[in-house]
């Protein structure tokens, strides 16, 4: 299985909904899906050419909110990052982690970072912020501003 | 106070926290313990509780959640105690001084006696600090 | 029987790293378990975006002591991937040398840890003061015992003197012996033998399925090793073969790493006798805006950068993901159903970035009997010691 | 008149206290070369006892306050009253009383149910799982312990008095050159191993382990009694074994070197065995000295009976 009969089935099988497909170098591929179509894309891509989730990557654009799911195929060396772009105020999307399980800790750490809400995602708890984290605010956002009072930021020399 | 201080200069039990740090300043600390560097030749021993230690050896610059356990501990320390910072990070938050998650520096949060530059500091070092601290405290009494 | 919730203190007396398991046990058999992290995070992307590409390799040597070479490797790629630029042949080298020299002293630290677990205390001190030799030759090469500050976007900070090149390959040689006997002493000890054969099994299946990566993949027959499969630095020059065993038990995982120990000292030797001349930088100027990925094979697995650029010289984004996140949730798959005293063997089979595993206690139903986190180890122990005593070895 | 409280402070306190601690740097010392490492230093063990009284005594709040501070008293009486007794025989054989054996035999297990009492009183839930587990330890060593006793009383024909165990084994051999008394010896060790709390069988206080056991409340004074008590017991035990096993030590020049070589043999067993074991699961100990242990201690005394 060579990488283009790999970009080929991916085309053919997702013409619809493929928005644009940039061929970066011989082991990149962005591709650009719409959201609705992330989760049957990804199943194809992890089951069937037997690609590894490496990490999703939530990146936050002034316009929008972009979460680039990246999948490599060993076997040809070859990167597939999925693109999908979600509007800023309310970020929806849903959740991988049924299909496949390494995808869980991921998202757990994109929502409480970004805020992105991943529909039926067995357990959204806190990954890495203290309890005492004030909902509602994202770190990984632009527009974070520092919420506490009492923290020192210059080195006191 | 004199003989007391001079004793527990003698015989420092070291209790080891780790704060949220890289983990190069744990395993160089455990790096003293090992044969080439032995650190029980002045009679430093890990302790096992935090009741029974005498010397708090910090490393890593202190997150929102380590910070009040750090508190925590610290009342638990019989006094007198010294407090050694290890480390860059435990000194002043050394890279992560604007991390969102590293509010404040160690020193506002406990009193610290000594701090062992580095990132991170050699075993050698480390033995030079805490030799340094036991003859500042023994100059002290 | 009564369902116990294991609380694992995030402190213990003996430092490691506080992170924070819940074991469900019923009696001796977990059921569950459940990973509380977040101790120890600072917030190094959100850092690393208010730094120039040239700053940010200090920040991303930091977030781990002992693969302080993988995160700025694969950073480093992650920005030459941006756009089409050539990194010159003498820092592909010196690269491979680095990483491949941290890779041995971090397997060494795992080795003792595990030993210690184990109740072999002199094997634990036998791997450490092994690891103070390779140290020393680490020092000698790039000024630092782990904190290399070797890397930089476009090729190598440092040059290696060629007056260095000979006590370093004497050094290296004189590992060579009594890490066989260290391997002999491991592999072939009929103890061990029973204590992590059949233990804490990942299945192929299960490895693909929680997409593991490195030494615990390997170990269960996923031949997956980006060193191989995608080539990077100078491993495609150097002749050296993949280790991959098939039952993905703790024992496999052990021979993984002790072999794969013997494969980086083979690629070192190779790489520091034939090191190519010329330049050890590109320069680069500016970076273009763009993205990049760049992952490579850091000891536990692969270490995955991406960076995005917008012309200025920040990036814009930068995430990061250790090895030890994609390997950490395997625990469901492996620990679930084995006894308790071999739940720090099984926890620690994963090399977790430096033995996390110590953070754990048992408490039973009337929630007074609480075992500690060491007493895990001692439990280990003790196994240790009853299957000696059953096959009549003297105690070691 | 006065010969009992004088030799109480000056046999029982300071000269078991001073050996104590030499014998228990002398382990540490060993230990350390074992491992490649240097060692502490000579007064080690001395300045440790000082510092810790120098500490501030924190008292956890779920404590019960008269026993957690009474338990290290507790500990330490036994300790001292067991070393007067035994330097008692030593140095004035004319002084023991019948029955002496046994009276030593009990308050050498003072010092444990001290260490109980602390680990319950102090309300911790991690002290009171090693005081159950010091309990359980009591409960399997004493049995065979006390079986390997009868084996020197045999032997010496039924003599109860332990001046006149010391006066048989000078005049006859020591009786550890009797098989049975061999066996006997052995099953002692590992007992006093256990008592101590030494490494394979110190599954109460697992230093790494559960953090200190039963000690993990103490802090400071109360510390320092309790590790002063059991650096006495490391005096204390292998004199009772050099008087029970190995011939006492007979007040003549000669007697006195002899007896301190096999003083410093015990002791030096007892480092070795401590340096080459892993620690045992608790369940494990028990099974160890009920079963084996005590079927060797029952063998021996079997023997004595037909007087080998």
């Amino acid at each position: 299985m060579t990488r283009e009969q790999a970009l080929q089935e991916i085309r053919a099988r997702f013409d619809g909904v493929i928005l644009s497909m940039f061929d970066k170098s011989p082991s990149r591929v962005y591709i650009e899906i719409k959201p609705e179509a992330l989760v049957p894309a990804a199943n194809y891509i992890f089951w069937e050419l037997g690609a590894r989730f490496n990490i999703a990557t939530g990146v936050d654009t002034r316009t929008h909110i972009e979460i680039l799911y990246h999948f490599i195929i060993e076997e040809i060396n070859l990167l597939v990052s999925l693109r999908v772009k979600l509007d800023r105020d309310r970020p929806v999307i849903d959740s991988l982690t049924p299909s496949f399980e390494a995808a869980n800790w991921v998202e757990r750490e994109i929502h409480e970072l970004l805020g992105v809400e991943f529909k039926n995602h067995p357990d959204m708890r806190r990954l890495l912020l203290p309890e005492n984290w004030p909902e509602g605010v994202y770190p990984l956002r632009r527009d974070y501003q520092e919420w506490d009072k009492q923290a020192v930021r210059d080195r006191g020399v | 106070m004199g003989m007391k201080l001079r004793a527990l200069l003698k015989s420092p039990w070291v209790f080891h926290l780790s704060t949220g740090s890289c983990n190069n300043c744990d395993i160089e600390v455990l790096d003293c313990l090992t044969p080439r560097f032995d650190i029980e030749r002045f009679g430093i021993l890990l302790a096992g509780s935090i009741k029974h230690a005498d010397v708090l050896l910090i490393t890593g610059s202190c997150n929102r959640q380590s910070a009040e356990r750090l508190k925590r501990l610290y009342e638990q320390v019989p006094k007198p105690c010294l407090v050694v910072a290890i480390g860059e990070c435990a000194m002043s938050r050394g890279m992560f001084i604007e991390s969102y998650n590293c509010p404040l520096p160690l020193d506002h949060i406990i009193p610290v006696d000594a701090y062992i530059p580095g990132c991170p500091p050699k075993p050698e070092a480390i033995i030079a600090g805490a030799v340094k601290l036991i003859e500042k405290v023994g100059a002290a009494t | 029987m009564a369902k116990t919730i294991l609380p694992i203190g995030p402190y213990h007396p003996l430092q490691e790293e506080p992170e924070f398991f819940t074991l469900t046990v019923e009696g001796e058999r977990i059921t569950d378990i459940d990973v509380r992290v977040g101790y120890n995070h600072r917030g190094i992307e959100k850092l690393s975006e208010s730094r120039t590409f040239d700053q940010s390799t200090f920040v991303i040597e930091r977030i781990c002591g002992i693969c302080s070479t993988s995160h700025p490797f694969a950073y480093t790629r992650a920005v030459e991937d941006i756009f089409p630029m050539e990194v010159p042949e003498r820092a592909k080298y010196i690269r491979t040398i680095i990483a491949e020299g941290e890779r041995i002293h971090s397997h060494l630290l795992w080795l003792g840890l595990a030993g210690h677990f184990l109740g072999y205390n002199t094997v634990y001190m036998w791997a450490w003061k092994l690891r103070e030799e390779i140290l020393d030759v680490m020092e000698i090469l790039s000024g630092n015992r782990n904190n290399y500050a070797m890397f930089k976007p476009g090729g190598v900070r440092r040059d290696i003197k060629p007056e260095d090149i000979p006590a370093a390959l004497k050094k290296i040689d004189a590992i060579v012996p009594t890490l066989e006997m260290l391997k002999n002493a491991v592999i072939d000890d009929p103890v061990l033998h029973a204590r992590t054969k059949g233990v804490g099994i990942l299945s192929k299946a299960d490895s693909i399925r929680y997409s593991a990566v490195g030494p615990t993949a390997r170990a269960s027959g996923v031949a997956r090793d980006l060193r191989k499969n995608c080539p990077y630095g100078a491993y495609d020059k150097v002749e050296w073969d993949m280790i991959v065993t098939q039952n993905g038990d703790v024992f496999d995982k052990a021979v993984v790493r002790i072999l794969e120990t013997f494969e980086s000292i083979k690629i070192i030797k190779a790489c520091l006798e034939h090191l190519p001349e010329g330049e050890i930088d590109a320069n680069i100027t500016s970076v273009p805006p763009g993205e990049g990925i760049g992952h490579i094979e850091a000891p536990r697995g692969e270490t995955f950068h991406y960076v995005r650029s917008d012309g200025t010289n920040r990036p814009v984004r930068h995430k990061v993901r250790a090895p030890t996140y994609m390997n950490l949730p395997t625990f469901k798959a492996t620990i679930v159903g084995e006894t308790l005293s071999d739940a720090t063997i099984i926890l620690a089979s994963i090399d977790p970035c430096y033995c996390c595993t110590e953070r754990m206690a048992v408490r039973d139903e009337t929630g007074r009997k609480l075992l500690h986190g060491q007493d895990l180890v001692r439990l280990s122990r003790e196994k240790t010691e009853r299957i000696r005593r059953e096959m009549g070895v003297e105690p070691q | 008149m006065y010969a009992y409280p004088l030799y109480f402070v000056l046999f029982g306190l300071v000269l078991t206290a001073v050996l104590g601690l030499l014998a228990s740097w002398l382990d540490r010392k060993v230990t350390a070369r074992v491992q490649y490492r240097v060692g502490p230093p000579v007064l080690q063990p001395a300045i440790d006892i000082v510092k810790l009284l120098g500490k501030e005594t924190l008292i956890p709040a779920g404590a019960h306050k008269p026993t957690f501070l009474a338990a290290p008293l507790f500990s330490f009486a036994g300790a001292a009253a067991v070393s007067t007794l035994l330097w008692i025989t030593v140095a004035q054989p004319s002084r023991g009383f019948a029955g002496d054996v046994f009276v030593a035999l009990y308050l050498f297990t003072l010092p444990s149910l001290g260490i109980i009492l602390g680990g319950f009183a102090s309300g911790n839930p991690v002290a009171s799982l090693g005081a159950s587990r010091e309990m359980k330890l009591i409960l399997a060593y004493e049995l065979p312990f006390v079986i390997a006793l009868f084996v020197p009383i045999i032997l010496s024909g039924y003599a109860i008095r332990l001046p006149e165990l010391a006066a048989y084994q000078a005049a006859e051999r020591a009786f550890v050159l009797h098989p049975s008394g061999l066996l006997a010896f052995l099953v002692a060790l590992l007992c006093t191993q256990a008592k101590m709390g030494l490494v394979p069988f110190d599954v109460a206080e697992a230093e790494t382990e559960i953090t200190g056991g039963p000690l993990i409340e103490y802090s400071g004074p109360g510390l320092a009694v309790y590790r002063l008590s059991k650096n006495m017991l490391f005096i204390a035990l292998p004199l009772f074994l050099v008087l029970m096993f190995l011939g006492g030590i007979p007040l003549s020049a000669s007697g006195i070197a002899y007896g301190v070589l096999k003083l410093v043999l015990v002791i030096a067993l007892l480092t070795l065995i401590r340096n080459t074991n892993p620690r045992i699961r608790i369940d494990q100990a028990m099974c160890f000295f009920w079963v084996p242990v005590t079927g060797v201690a029952l063998a021996a005394v079997v023997f004595a009976m037909f007087g080998w």
